[in-house]
């Protein structure tokens, strides 16, 4: 029973996919539209009965399909694993996923390939399903690198525009990049251990007498570049921004609530690997809170509505991280949760906005948009309330446990995500100011146009907006909900003490009202003095640097892309000509040998009967007088 | 016969017919003229036939008397094809230097 | 013995028919006559027997041998059919003439006594001089024929004053007796000289570096059945001869001796290869081809004991592979007064078949598998290397590579140029030669034990 | 059942294509193709029933040769690729209008002969023999139904002949050597064998020579660009699907288990080499123009890897390496399809040609993109568990051979999908693209299924080659 659900459950987007694709013309545009959506929702209301079932019976659900790959020394089988995490995980993939599918019959009706858009989203979902439900790495890897397919598919969907496809590729080729860390993290998993099932890892690991550190840190600091690629760490985070090229449902679902978050999943997954290895948790939080504040930085500039968000993204990835690379999984999950809510919701209100404004997304064209679109407004407000961390709203509990573990174990990384989330709280204020207040900006014909996107927009947008707002309930400072689902999956939480001493308080205080102050600092640039950022060519100093993120593409494109492109032309032209000319250079020379030998041979029957005679001289000579 | 053999010895023979040999293979070499070839070639041949001869004797066997027999004959049938060549190059070239016959090389 | 006297008299009644004006009918006859003589040779494979106080010695190698000869005289009569449509008057001169020669090679490898191989030789060579002049009115054949003169009867001046150095030693002529004294006595410093210098003159008649001047040459001018005959009849022929020379005289040859023969060998492989790769004639680029292909052959003095089969095994598959190709440049070259390659330009679209025999034929002589040259060269690179010349081998196997070179170069004329010019006509025996060529060339390919066991 | 059967049937379908004439000629071909391909899946049941499926005949006494077939798991595998990929061959060519088709097809079956042979052949000269023959069928297939100048593509051909023949030529000096210690060519009787190390250096060097040109190796590999790309597709096909795993399935069956000693002491060396050749042809693919000549590069990288997968001389590089083998030979013979049918659309291989494909036949991009990502090795195409056995062999033996091999799956997705934007994405093309045919999109189609089937479910091929390879690592190891 639970088998066949399992199966419903993975396959059910598989289904709708494999309809879509063959299909969806035939079908017809609602038609389609309706098959993506209820195959997700099917697999959304699967997950909720596992996840009763679960709540009720703590046991995790192992299902074994058949041999997949063998290795000398383990075999691999395609099994699923249905624990809380993935369960959880489960939840708002699948429900996160429906909204974003019913917001997306909406927002994707005039394209004419819509059917492939359904088809796409729903493969995604079954890959991310994959990703999660896997019980050992490598079905994990199935899913983990379907999502990047899918990421690639979805980022270049308007295909006729080759920057769209060149953002696309290079998503996927950088997650490739991860992608060769996990594989090597793998291997040395199943070097030391000879599994690669999350059970068996974990017993073996347990059970260990004497392991072999060096390679143990080896493999947790490969697959931490792993996730570095999925969740878009430094260095490996340039791809985001520029996969926001796809349509605003994709960058959503894929590019802030589930895929990027995959990177958190596995991290946590193998928990008790990563426990083992403080070095690379200590790189990992350093990476954590690097990136959470370089990108915020970046943020706090950008003009494009999306960009603005993807570095958010960004940065709250790195908040996780931080977590993570302190130990404290559950309070990465929960932000991981929290995020996917808020994150969700921004992306969607921007969608609505974008959608409103025909494709425009530079909030220098936008303002004013609150009368127009007032559901989105309060949305969004909502969203950006709780990203800023404003006391009660979800994203307030998360990110405060986030800087206070921060606080318990280093005070300098603390103080770097304290000051991420300033900045956080500025750019998203900027963000709410630049597009909703003031007066609109845009060109007349746009807003004669201006209008509140229809229900089927909206109503994902305040099923989110409630969730960013209560979604903190799930594990308040004290009784913490998450805290006990979790207890199975890491056991330390058990031992863990929950009581908020002075000093908690304290911490909590100066976080809200840093996110205060940023809100306030907003307030007083773009509405009080009524700025509006100028345009690209007129920006200057250090705010040129961060408007062109550091130059870090054009860096990455000097080391690394332009040289293997070099490279390729010298091998091209150079080796290869070299290499090829060597092999025909015998020839030739042969050739050149036989031209010359002609020359011997001239026709002089004097000459014949020359060589002939030195000849048998030469041989006469050689046996009886040399002897 | 054999008196004279033991008194001038085989070896002397030998080094005659050696040195005939050589001034037939010089004149194949240096002369130009294609019957002056073939007059050396003979000079070579007969060279050979003299010590047969000699070496008949010295063996006391008649068969190298009867091989210089055969030899004669051959060079005899020989000789009468490299004329009949000679002349048919006369005919068509007018000239009997071998140094003319160069038209086939590479 | 009967082989011998049967050749002879056959060669006496070509003569004849043209003094009764059966000019037609020579051809068949001929063929008809050695069919039957080839018959009676194989009749005696088993009969090892001499005649005339050892000159003539019946043995299983001369009878083997004899048979390829009669077989290749087959062939090349046959293609005097169409060779010599235009010198009907000739005609019986020549096919006189060939037989004859085959009495030559004949004697050659069944002699028991230096005269009968001397006088063998000679037969030989006196033919082939007539043969290689026989276009009385080309300078080029003319030319030819003069310098195979010139240079043949030098050797043949080398070859007989080896003899008598050997007699002068031995006091005899005969092979056994010689081989005999050879092993006991004491020898005088002529025998070995004698033995060198007979060899050195085998050596020009195989056409090996640096005895081989005069091969190209030759080939090139002589009319192309001579060139046929010279470059697989003589050339396996001188090849035996000096296999059995060495073989009856000297069972043990000196290291240094072997020496000579590697160095010969490679060189021979190396010049003829190389030299080959920028001809335009195709008759001179199998003369060269010939010089490598001797070079090859002259791997087996290396190893006596064995190598009597894998001989007769390469000398088949070479010159079974080389009628078939020559019939087709016979085909192609018809009324041209060159054969240059651009004449077999397109061949492939013109002529189909005949390309893909040629083909077949250039393939089997580079030494690729199926045919009987690959096991030719396999056999002979199997017993040098055991009998140690390991380094010889490769220079063997670089130059099959080198070789691969100019054969193909011929195979890409046939399909990838385009004809220049219709061929018309379909003349049956020329198709007939070919395709039988190719085939037992093939079937030598297949079953390679049918010869290869038969001196084992 | 007779395993000679097989041969028999590719040979006579030879002379029958040949004999149909030019309008029958495709049909013939592929029905022999068909036949042979059913006749090797019921060797193949017979064979996992138990049965021991050889043929020995003695073929030549002096020296000692045998016609001797052997079937074991790795040779059966490579057998139905051969078989199933020839019929799926010729069916891709039924497209195309070949001038004297007789001929032509009549030389695919003949060289689908001589490869079937060279996987089947125990008898160390007989398995030459077949491995030389299998050359004369392509060379004048790429010579005269090639395409673009014919001096240029004379060149290449030649010297694609020529350097093969090179190599191989030295391995049959080899085989002699060991034939002149063992007596005999058997496969049997030369594991017997006990070589010195020299000798097994110099043997294991001839050998590699061969196999390195045929695979290619880098550096021997510059006759494969040009070659692929001057071939008609079915030729590259031929070529790049099944001849080049010869090479590879050589090092396997004859190489390491004939010289394990040098295999071992140089395994450093032939490993780097295999890897070297990874990292060089993904670079050198990224610039290429012609799409055949991308392929051809991605190909010599792909091998490369599979080489590398050998030399570790563990069950896991060999079995990822076989694995690997039979994916690369179905991908790159759909991927050359692909380039083809584009070609018979817009007459270019020119990628900056093409581009705007997409728009108009959605169809047939999403079978090149299959394509594309089962080349890279998607998880769950059966390019990944050959490539994720191989690397994890790699690794096994140094995890620098793994890193650095490994950066194949970053730059192959990189030029891959650089090509696929430029081939197929972008602003819809003026030229207009037909959609697909049938035949066109059935031949995808099987091939796709074949790579998604046993992406997902390689059991049966990993339980039909393990015995053989563990058999041949017993062999490696026998002395130590």
């Amino acid at each position: 029973m639970d088998t066949n659900l399992a199966l419903v459950l993975l396959f059910a987007p598989f289904l709708g996919f494999l309809i879509n694709v063959f299909f969806g013309k035939t079908l017809g545009k609602s038609l389609s539209e309706i098959i993506g959506t209820l195959s997700v929702a099917v697999s959304f209301a699967v997950t909720i009965y596992f996840f009763l079932q679960i709540n009720q019976t703590k046991q995790a659900i192992n299902i074994d399909l058949f041999d997949w790959i063998q290795i000398s020394n383990f075999k691999v089988s395609f099994g699923f694993l249905l624990d809380q995490l993935s369960i959880l995980w489960l939840l708002f993939v699948t429900g996160i996923g429906s909204l974003i599918h019913l917001y997306s019959i909406s927002y994707m009706h005039d394209d004419e390939k819509m059917h492939t858009f359904f088809a796409y989203l729903n493969l995604f979902v079954f890959f991310m399903i994959t990703l999660v439900i896997g019980s050992n790495l490598l079905v994990m890897f199935i899913g983990w690198e379907g999502v990047g397919l899918c990421s690639y598919l979805l980022i270049g969907f308007w295909y006729k525009n080759q920057e769209y496809n060149d953002a696309a590729k290079k998503a996927f080729i950088m997650n490739r990049i991860g992608d060769l860390g996990l594989l090597i993290g793998i291997f040395i998993l199943g070097h030391l251990f000879s599994t690669l099932d999350y059970a068996t890892l974990k017993t073996a690991i347990a059970g260990a007498t004497d392991l072999n550190m060096y390679w143990l840190s080896a493999a947790a600091f490969a697959l931490f570049i792993g996730a570095c690629g999925k969740s878009a760490q430094i260095p490996l985070y340039t791809w985001l921004p520029d996969a926001m090229a796809g349509p605003t449902p994709v960058s959503a679902l894929i590019h802030a609530a589930t895929m990027v978050t995959a990177g958190i999943f596995m991290i946590t997954r193998l928990n008790f690997l990563f426990d083992l290895t403080p070095d690379v948790q200590s790189i990992i939080a350093v990476v954590g809170a690097v990136t959470a504040l370089v990108a915020a930085t970046i943020g706090l500039v950008q003009n494009d509505i999306k960009k603005v968000l993807a570095y958010s993204t960004v940065s709250q990835l790195g908040l996780m991280f931080l977590a993570l690379g302190l130990g404290a999984y559950e309070v990465a999950v929960f932000h991981v949760i929290t995020h996917a809510f808020f994150k969700a919701c921004l992306f969607l209100g921007s969608g609505s906005v974008i959608h409103a404004l025909h494709g425009e997304q530079d909030m220098r064209k936008m303002g004013g948009l609150k009368k127009a679109m007032p559901i989105t407004f309060i949305t969004m407000l909502i969203a950006s309330l709780a990203i800023s961390g404003v006391p009660l709203f979800s994203g307030f509990f998360s990110k405060d446990e986030i800087l206070l573990v921060a606080f318990h174990h280093n005070i300098p990384l603390w103080v770097v995500a304290s000051v991420a989330s300033i900045m956080t709280a500025f750019y998203m204020f900027r963000l709410m100011f630049l597009t909703f207040f003031q007066e609109f900006r845009g060109t007349e014909e746009q807003k004669h146009h201006l209008h509140e996107s229809p229900s089927l927009i909206t109503f994902p947008l305040i099923v989110l907006a409630i969730l960013a707002t209560i979604g903190g309930l799930i594990s308040l400072p004290g009784h913490s909900w998450l805290n006990e689902y979790l207890t199975p999956i890491l056991p330390k939480l058990a031992s863990a003490e929950h009581h908020l001493g002075t000093t908690e308080y304290m911490l909590m205080a100066i976080a809200v009202v840093g996110g205060l102050v940023g809100i306030g600092l907003a307030y007083a640039k773009y509405i009080k003095q009524n700025t509006v950022p100028t345009e690209d060519s007129e920006i200057t100093g250090f705010s040129k640097v961060l408007y062109n993120k550091y130059y870090v593409d054009e860096i990455y494109d000097a080391i690394f892309v332009k040289p293997i492109n070099v490279l390729s032309l010298f091998f091209r032209d150079t080796i290869e000509t070299a290499l090829s000319s060597l092999v025909f250079g015998l020839g030739k020379v042969t050739n050149e040998i036989s031209f010359q030998g002609k020359k011997i041979q001239n026709g002089s029957i004097g000459l014949y009967l020359l060589v002939f005679v030195l000849g048998l001289c030469a041989i006469v000579s050689y046996l009886f007088l040399a002897q | 016969m054999n008196n004279i053999l033991n008194q001038i010895g085989i070896e002397n023979y030998i080094f005659l017919s050696v040195i005939l040999f050589c001034i037939g293979v010089f004149g194949v070499l240096y002369r130009r003229n294609a019957i002056i070839v073939f007059m050396s070639i003979e000079i070579m041949l007969n060279a050979v036939n003299l010590l047969f001869v000699a070496f008949s004797t010295y063996h006391q066997d008649a068969q190298g008397q009867v091989f210089v027999f055969f030899s004669m004959a051959v060079a005899a049938a020989e000789v009468a094809v490299g004329l009949a060549i000679l002349v048919s190059i006369f005919r068509n070239l007018g000239s009997i230097t071998i140094d003319n016959l160069k038209n086939l090389k590479g | 013995m009967n082989t011998l006297i049967a050749i002879i008299g056959l060669g006496v009644l070509c003569l004849l028919f043209e003094i009764f004006n059966l000019r037609k009918a020579i051809v068949p006859i001929t063929i008809i006559g050695l069919l039957g003589v080839l018959g009676l040779t194989i009749s005696e494979f088993n009969s090892a027997e001499s005649y005339y106080n050892n000159m003539i010695v019946v043995s299983k190698f001369s009878t083997t041998f004899s048979s390829l000869f009669i077989v290749l005289t087959i062939f090349l009569v046959a293609l005097g059919h169409n060779f010599y449509e235009n010198h009907q008057s000739k005609i019986s001169d020549f096919i006189a003439i060939k037989v004859f020669l085959l009495a030559g090679a004949v004697a050659m490898v069944s002699f028991g006594n230096l005269a009968m191989f001397f006088l063998g030789i000679e037969v030989l060579s006196i033919s082939l001089y007539i043969l290689a002049a026989s276009d009385r009115m080309n300078l080029k054949s003319n030319e030819a024929g003069m310098k195979y003169f010139l240079m043949g009867s030098f050797a043949s001046g080398i070859i007989l004053f080896g003899i008598c150095l050997i007699y002068g030693a031995m006091g005899s002529f005969d092979v056994s007796e010689i081989s005999a004294l050879s092993q006991s006595a004491e020898l005088p410093i002529w025998f070995p000289i004698g033995i060198v210098l007979l060899t050195i003159g085998m050596l020009f008649k195989v056409a090996a570096v640096p005895f081989h001047f005069w091969a190209p040459d030759v080939y090139e001018g002589s009319p192309a059945l001579t060139t046929a005959l010279m470059s697989t009849l003589a050339k396996v022929v001188a090849m035996a001869t000096l296999y059995k020379l060495l073989s009856v005289m000297n069972a043990d040859i000196s290291e240094s001796y072997k020496m000579v023969v590697v160095v010969i060998s490679m060189a021979s492989m190396t010049v003829g290869n190389i030299m080959a790769l920028r001809q335009t004639n195709v008759k001179r680029m199998l003369a060269f081809s010939g010089v490598s292909h001797a070079g090859f052959m002259l791997m087996t003095l290396l190893s006596f004991s064995t190598s009597a089969g894998s001989l007769l095994y390469y000398a088949s598959a070479y010159s079974l592979s080389g009628i078939a190709a020559f019939s087709v440049i016979l085909y192609v070259c018809k009324n041209r007064n060159n054969e240059d390659i651009t004449n077999f330009h397109g061949l492939g679209k013109t002529n189909p078949l005949l390309a893909a025999i040629l083909t077949a034929a250039l393939l089997s002589m580079a030494g690729i598998p199926i045919f009987a040259g690959f096991f030719a060269k396999l056999v002979l690179f199997n017993q040098t290397i055991q009998a140690g010349y390991l380094a010889l081998v490769i220079v063997a196997v670089v130059n099959s590579i080198i070789s691969v070179g100019y054969y193909f170069k011929l195979i890409l004329a046939m399909y990838t140029k385009e004809p220049n010019e219709e061929r018309k006509g379909t003349p049956v025996v020329i198709y007939a030669v070919a395709v039988v060529a190719i085939v037992l060339n093939l079937v030598l390919g297949l079953f390679p034990s049918l010869v290869l066991d038969l001196l084992a | 059942m007779n395993v000679s059967l097989i041969l028999i049937i590719l040979l006579v379908g030879a002379f029958a294509t040949f004999l149909a004439g030019d309008k029958l000629a495709s049909k013939v071909a592929f029905f022999f193709g068909l036949a042979a391909a059913g006749c090797s899946i019921v060797l193949l049941n017979h064979y996992n029933l138990g049965e021991n499926i050889s043929f020995i005949n003695q073929w030549i006494t002096q020296p000692n040769i045998s016609f001797a077939l052997k079937a074991d798991g790795l040779s059966m595998a490579m057998l139905l690729l051969t078989t199933v990929l020839t019929p799926i061959i010729i069916f891709s060519s039924f497209g195309n209008d070949y001038k004297n088709s007789k001929s032509f097809y009549a030389l695919i079956l003949f060289m689908s002969f001589a490869m079937a042979g060279t996987f089947l052949a125990s008898d160390g000269l007989l398995y030459y023999i077949f491995w030389e023959l299998s050359l004369i069928p392509i060379y004048f297939i790429a010579l005269i139904w090639g395409n673009g100048d014919a001096e240029e593509r004379k060149k290449a051909v030649v010297k694609f002949f020529i350097y093969t023949l090179a190599g191989s030529l030295f391995m049959l000096v080899a085989f002699v050597y060991m034939y002149q210690k063992a007596g005999s060519f058997l496969l049997e009787d030369l594991y017997k064998l006990n070589l010195t190390a020299t000798e097994q250096l110099w043997i294991f060097l001839a050998f590699f020579l061969a196999y390195a040109i045929k695979i290619p190796l880098i550096p021997f590999h510059t006759w494969q660009a040009n070659v692929y790309q001057k071939a008609p597709t079915v030729g590259t096909m031929l070529l790049s699907g099944i001849m080049l795993k010869m090479g590879l399935y050589s090092v396997i069956r004859w190489q390491l288990p004939l010289a394990p000693l040098a295999a071992k002491e140089y395994m450093y060396i032939f490993i780097g080499l295999g890897i070297a050749g990874v990292i060089y042809g993904s670079i050198v693919a990224l610039k290429q123009k012609d799409l055949k000549k991308l392929l051809a590069y991605s190909s010599l990288a792909h091998v490369g890897l599979i080489a590398a997968g050998t030399y570790t001389l563990t069950l896991d590089g060999l079995r990822g390496a076989v694995l690997q083998m039979i994916a690369h030979g179905f991908v790159v013979v759909g991927l050359f399809y692909v380039a083809e049918i584009i070609f018979r659309r817009y007459e270019t291989r020119a990628i900056a040609e093409m581009g705007g494909i997409r728009s108009q036949t959605p169809k047939f991009t999403s079978m090149f993109l299959i394509l594309v990502l089962a080349s890279v090795a998607l998880p769950s195409t059966f390019n990944f568990v050959g490539e994720f056995t191989v690397l994890y062999s790699l690794s096994q033996i140094n995890i620098w051979f793994a890193i650095l091999g490994g950066t194949t799956i970053i730059l192959g997705a990189y030029y891959m999908l650089k090509m696929f934007q430029h081939a197929m994405l972008g602003e819809t093309n003026t030229k207009i693209f037909a959609d697909v045919t049938f035949n066109e999109g059935a031949t995808l189609v099987i091939i796709i299924a074949v790579l998604f089937f046993f992406g997902m479910y390689p059991k049966p091929i990993i339980d039909l080659i393990t015995p053989s390879l563990q058999e041949i690592l017993t062999q490696i190891n026998r002395i130590n």
